[in-house]
């Protein structure tokens, strides 16, 4: 359960049989053909994949310099990557027989992946949300309550992500028996950012592939965003026993040199966040500090913990994207591709932007483009009429 | 026995009542006392002690601060067994060694660390054993077949979650509480101590015949909580210290008893478990 | 440019010769393999398709009768089937050496459609749209600016949709020597209706091939929901020589016993609208009356004269679905099956929620699941709390 | 020639203020007059005709009342021709051959329909022939090779669009516009009048050369709702009618000065090419 020093499982001890429960049924279902079978069933046949692989065919003219591929997870079912794994922990929670789920979610992305599963695998689904994020985003939480979710307010600490997911923890560890909890990015105790991994690596998989058909070679870069990184190490994964760049980029909010970012590899040190040994954002004596970030899905003061050993042992780079930087980035995306990106992907892509035009015409530089960013409309007016976000 | 082991937050409502609040539960009869350190993240704990938490950490409250407290309480004669009862992140940061040596420094007795499961804590139970701080080891309802893993390598007691979930004050414990308390005790060379929901004197008749001791939290901190405006004003402290005591009596009443009885051996039986690591 | 007696050119004598013009570019570039292997192109490595056939398993059981089968549409790139016939008229649009884009849009699909694929070709657009509209749609007039494109708002008439394309048609008549008139349904004077129907047919010709591969059998029933009716035609007309029953499904709104309907098959009466022959909502004088419905996309006076000719042959059955039943339809896909449905393929939902338990096990039903819920969300939260919409 | 046609929408203000601005016009030079039918989607028509329909059709204008009201205008002494300017639409509601006897019996002398085609208008041009009531029709900038095919089949005389858009007063107009109307005259058997945008006594000047009339509309139209609230009210109508008047004329002073040179032809052609349609 562990890459090199990071991960782990820092839980209560209820939550250890749990997590060796989860533990064995997975690998038993990663090694069932069937159950690889029935998972790129429901990708292809509900999610809509494999999702494309478009070619940025006006940005690289505009940029001058690499060849610039978008993976296109915005085109799945529900909007964004997140899909993926909600499809295989479902699968994974009915073969364990639970049919209820419970899940954390920020914005409400992963709410509403999970809740769709819920409703179309016939489970029950609770979804945990801070109190300030169900007022900021009501019509994630409608859509949610729509799916059949039940969504619970979160009054505790911050009322934010990281206390939904304190919140979420604390009901699984009440009742473990019943209930899946199903985690939303590549974070949390083992086996969840190895599992979590397992259920993306479709990305990087179909990415491949694509990439081989469409230029006969691959990529010799690859760009991601990363706040609990889930998209990233999905695209990454495939890819990292070959001669390809990485590049994770992280959100530095309004700059990592203030206090409000969310660049945990950056600028965090090593700690213990969500039962997981990792980069944590957090002050000398050991409290975890609440990050920033315009993009909700990015504003995680933690970072699964195999990022962590990848930034580590020096495989992948990791860098930083402010808000203004990204939010630049999804005009000139949505001006000259006709595609907007949700903020989080604008963070990818403001660093591939940056990168291209140093690079020559014969590289290629392939963005994960993670979801779509219509959810994000209003943050993006409110930011450019010099609004205020809370 | 039994042990009556109260928790209470450090730095709740503020470090000079911390210290009285000790006091009077070491009069009122705690055989130990579980002093918690405020922590952001407080997964494992129920509504009570998360606000107990935010109080304390308003008031400046960090895990160097807690270790401190507990060589003040000392110093104003608090005997009894103080385990200290923190998150792993603050540990890591300050050092797992350097936390060690500043608790054995302050007069602290033993370490409980509630997301830190056996797997996870071989070095600082190591550790533990060095500093001769026991790492109190819990094992929950769900245990099973790691009871008796955790059990073999026991520091001074386990520790049993009463039920699943978090702290807090429950209407009912688990009906298979017994049967799991005597499981526990089956495979235990040391002490077996039961908290989680532990909230009335009934629960605690109950209990006391099927563990040594028994943890008191949430009602604990939930009365503080009630009588704070009072404890923090010098002019009305020492009327809430009584009511304190006086409500802390009522729940352990049914020790008492017992306690009266088995005076000696509790005595006895507490010192050779649980080292009260008093340096001064 | 008639099926049967209707369609034609109802236009004013400016706009023949651009007429004649487009009809001609048309035929020549239909014939054109590359032409269409361009287009393939960018719908598969930019939209995303095909889309997704999903088998609707729990609805099906839930309602024991025909088994129910979903086109995905709302996999598409912009959530809806609307960007298909964007991409095709762009490509002829730049075949034809036109830069510039006129659309018109209601609730802002059509238009955010156009706006992508002008930014995506390179090319101006300007999106006519009903001052109330704008104000109802700040969001899709915010995600149509960032995508470059220029927002007229609209303050003749009602300042709908209706209004809006009259407007439009205006402005082109003004125009139209370097403009391109991007028309978002089958409506309009020849030949968009067939132009658009073409660039459509994808829909209908992919899930014959999916339902063939899945069931080995053509489904017995196909519905679609039609306001213009270009999801319907797309998906009915590769099936119309086939013993295939089809079924359009019009807006009922409060009722086609009410005055509150835009059910133009079904209550209207043969007019003209928009350059075409056709069904049309209309007072005793001629004058064109304002439709209802719940759902931006129906609501819309006329109907596509293809629609008009195949009810007028007894081809196609049209039927009509009330603002009450379409919402509960949309609410039980999402429960049910974890997809939010756009409320105007709420309505073809509906409809086949109506007739799947009257059918036998055996029986395919096949509904086109136009577009997504999440532009609709708001909506579908103001008419359930009960609040009147506009 | 030429031929000064003024355009007017029934009903606006109200119907009886309509009639007297056609008596006005006729008596001020107008040689024919074009009545518009207020239409819910003019989709040829600018914004000043589209406020001046919806007046109308707030005070309940349908086609029907509009072909009455030119009985009415018979009835009152117009004898100029008067062409009905409708949308195909009402026209199909009412039926084409009820809209035709119905226009005859209020003495119409024409019909222009702006979103019937040459293409899709063969039976009401038959039908033209049939009642006596000439169907116009219209040749724009982009008709090109369709110009001879239409003007061909032209009844009456020929409507030259004068450039691309909708009706509506415009700055100035194409300056390739001379050479269209040389082109479209050198077709057309019958005489050839201009529309859409002419609005100034300059532009009437300019074009008075290169066509055989001039149709004003927008500018009219404008002129009648700036002073709708003096029409609307009989104590200052007739003062309103006045000013009106004068405007008109001043408009098309310079065709007035070839109309007094060239009073006895025009007339004769007119009366040649448009019947006035009176059955009365």
């Amino acid at each position: 359960g562990r890459f090199g020093m990071f991960g782990g499982k820092f839980v209560p001890e209820t939550l250890m049989r749990p997590l060796a429960d989860i533990e064995q049924q997975l690998y038993e279902a990663l090694a069932d053909p069937s159950f690889h079978a029935e998972y790129m069933r429901h990708l292809y046949e509900y999610s809509g994949r494999p999702t494309a692989l478009t070619f940025a065919k006006n940005l690289t003219e505009r940029l001058g310099g690499a060849k610039m591929y978008f993976k296109r997870e915005d085109l799945n079912h529900t909007g964004a990557h997140k899909i993926n794994n909600a499809i295989g922990q479902a699968l994974l929670a009915r073969r364990m027989g639970k049919r209820k789920i419970i899940a954390e979610t920020g914005a409400g992305q992963h709410g509403v992946a999970a809740a769709t599963v819920a409703a179309r695998f016939g489970m029950e689904c609770k979804v945990f949300m801070g109190e300030e994020d169900v007022k900021r985003q009501a019509l994630n939480v409608f859509r949610m309550k729509l799916l059949g979710a039940q969504v619970i307010p979160v009054t505790s600490g911050n009322r934010t992500l990281k206390d939904a997911t304190n919140e979420a923890i604390r009901y699984w560890v009440e009742h473990c028996d019943d209930h899946f909890y199903m985690i939303g990015s590549v974070v949390g105790p083992h086996p969840y950012p190895m599992m979590v991994r397992e259920f993306q690596r479709i990305i990087g998989e179909e990415a491949r592939e694509q990439m081989l058909k469409a230029e006969g070679k691959l990529p010799h870069t690859i760009i991601a965003c990363v706040g609990g990184g889930s998209n990233a190490i999905g695209m990454f994964h495939p890819f990292l026993d070959d001669d390809v760049e990485c590049i994770g980029v992280e959100a530095a909010g309004k700059g990592v040199h203030t206090t409000e970012h969310a660049a945990t590899i950056t600028k965090g040190t090593k700690g213990v966040i969500h039962g997981s040994l990792t980069y944590v954002l957090q002050d000398e004596h050991g409290q975890i500090t609440e990050p920033y970030s315009i993009s909700a899905g990015l504003d995680y003061p933690g970072v699964g913990p195999e990022h962590a050993y990848l930034a580590h042992i020096g495989r992948v780079r990791y860098e930083s994207v402010t808000d203004e930087e990204a939010i630049a980035a999804l005009q000139m995306t949505a001006e000259m591709e006709g595609i907007i990106p949700a903020i989080e992907s604008a963070h990818a892509l403001a660093k591939a932007f940056q990168i291209a035009p140093l690079r020559s015409r014969e590289e290629i530089i392939l963005v994960c483009l993670s979801g779509r960013g219509d959810k994000d409309v209003q943050t993006v007016m409110n930011y450019l009429e010099g609004d205020e976000q809370e | 026995m039994k042990h009556f082991i109260p928790f209470i937050v450090a730095g709740d409502p503020c470090e000079e009542v911390t210290i009285d609040l000790a006091i009077a539960l070491e009069q009122t009869g705690a055989t130990m006392l579980e002093l918690g350190v405020p922590y952001s993240d407080p997964l494992a704990d129920g509504p009570i002690i998360q606000r107990a938490a935010s109080r304390a950490l308003k008031n400046g409250m960090t895990l160097t601060k807690a270790l401190t407290l507990i060589g003040q309480m000392r110093k104003k004669g608090v005997k009894i067994p103080i385990i200290v009862f923190t998150y792993y992140n603050p540990v890591l940061q300050l050092g797992e060694e350097r936390f060690f040596a500043l608790a054995q420094q302050n007069g602290a007795s033993g370490v409980l660390i509630p997301d830190l499961p056996f797997e996870e804590s071989e070095h600082m139970r190591t550790l533990g054993e060095t500093y001769d701080i026991p790492y109190i080891s819990l094992v929950a309802p769900t245990s099973n077949e790691r009871i008796a893993m955790i059990a073999s390598k026991a520091q001074s007691f386990l520790y049993c979650v009463s039920s699943l979930g978090v702290t807090g004050v429950r209407d009912s414990l688990p009906t298979k509480l017994h049967e799991f308390l005597q499981q526990v005790k089956s495979y235990s060379r040391v002490p077996v101590v039961v908290g989680f929901g532990i909230s009335t004197a009934e629960q605690v008749e109950r209990l006391q015949h099927v563990c040594d001791g028994i943890v008191i939290g949430s009602a604990i901190v939930q009365k503080i909580e009630q009588l704070q405006d009072e404890l923090n004003d010098v002019h009305t402290r020492q009327e809430a210290l009584r009511v304190f005591s006086q409500y802390v009596a009522s729940l352990i009443e049914p020790l008492k008893m017992r306690v009266r009885k088995n005076e000696s051996e509790t005595t006895t039986k507490t010192t050779k478990t649980v080292s009260t690591g008093q340096t001064d």
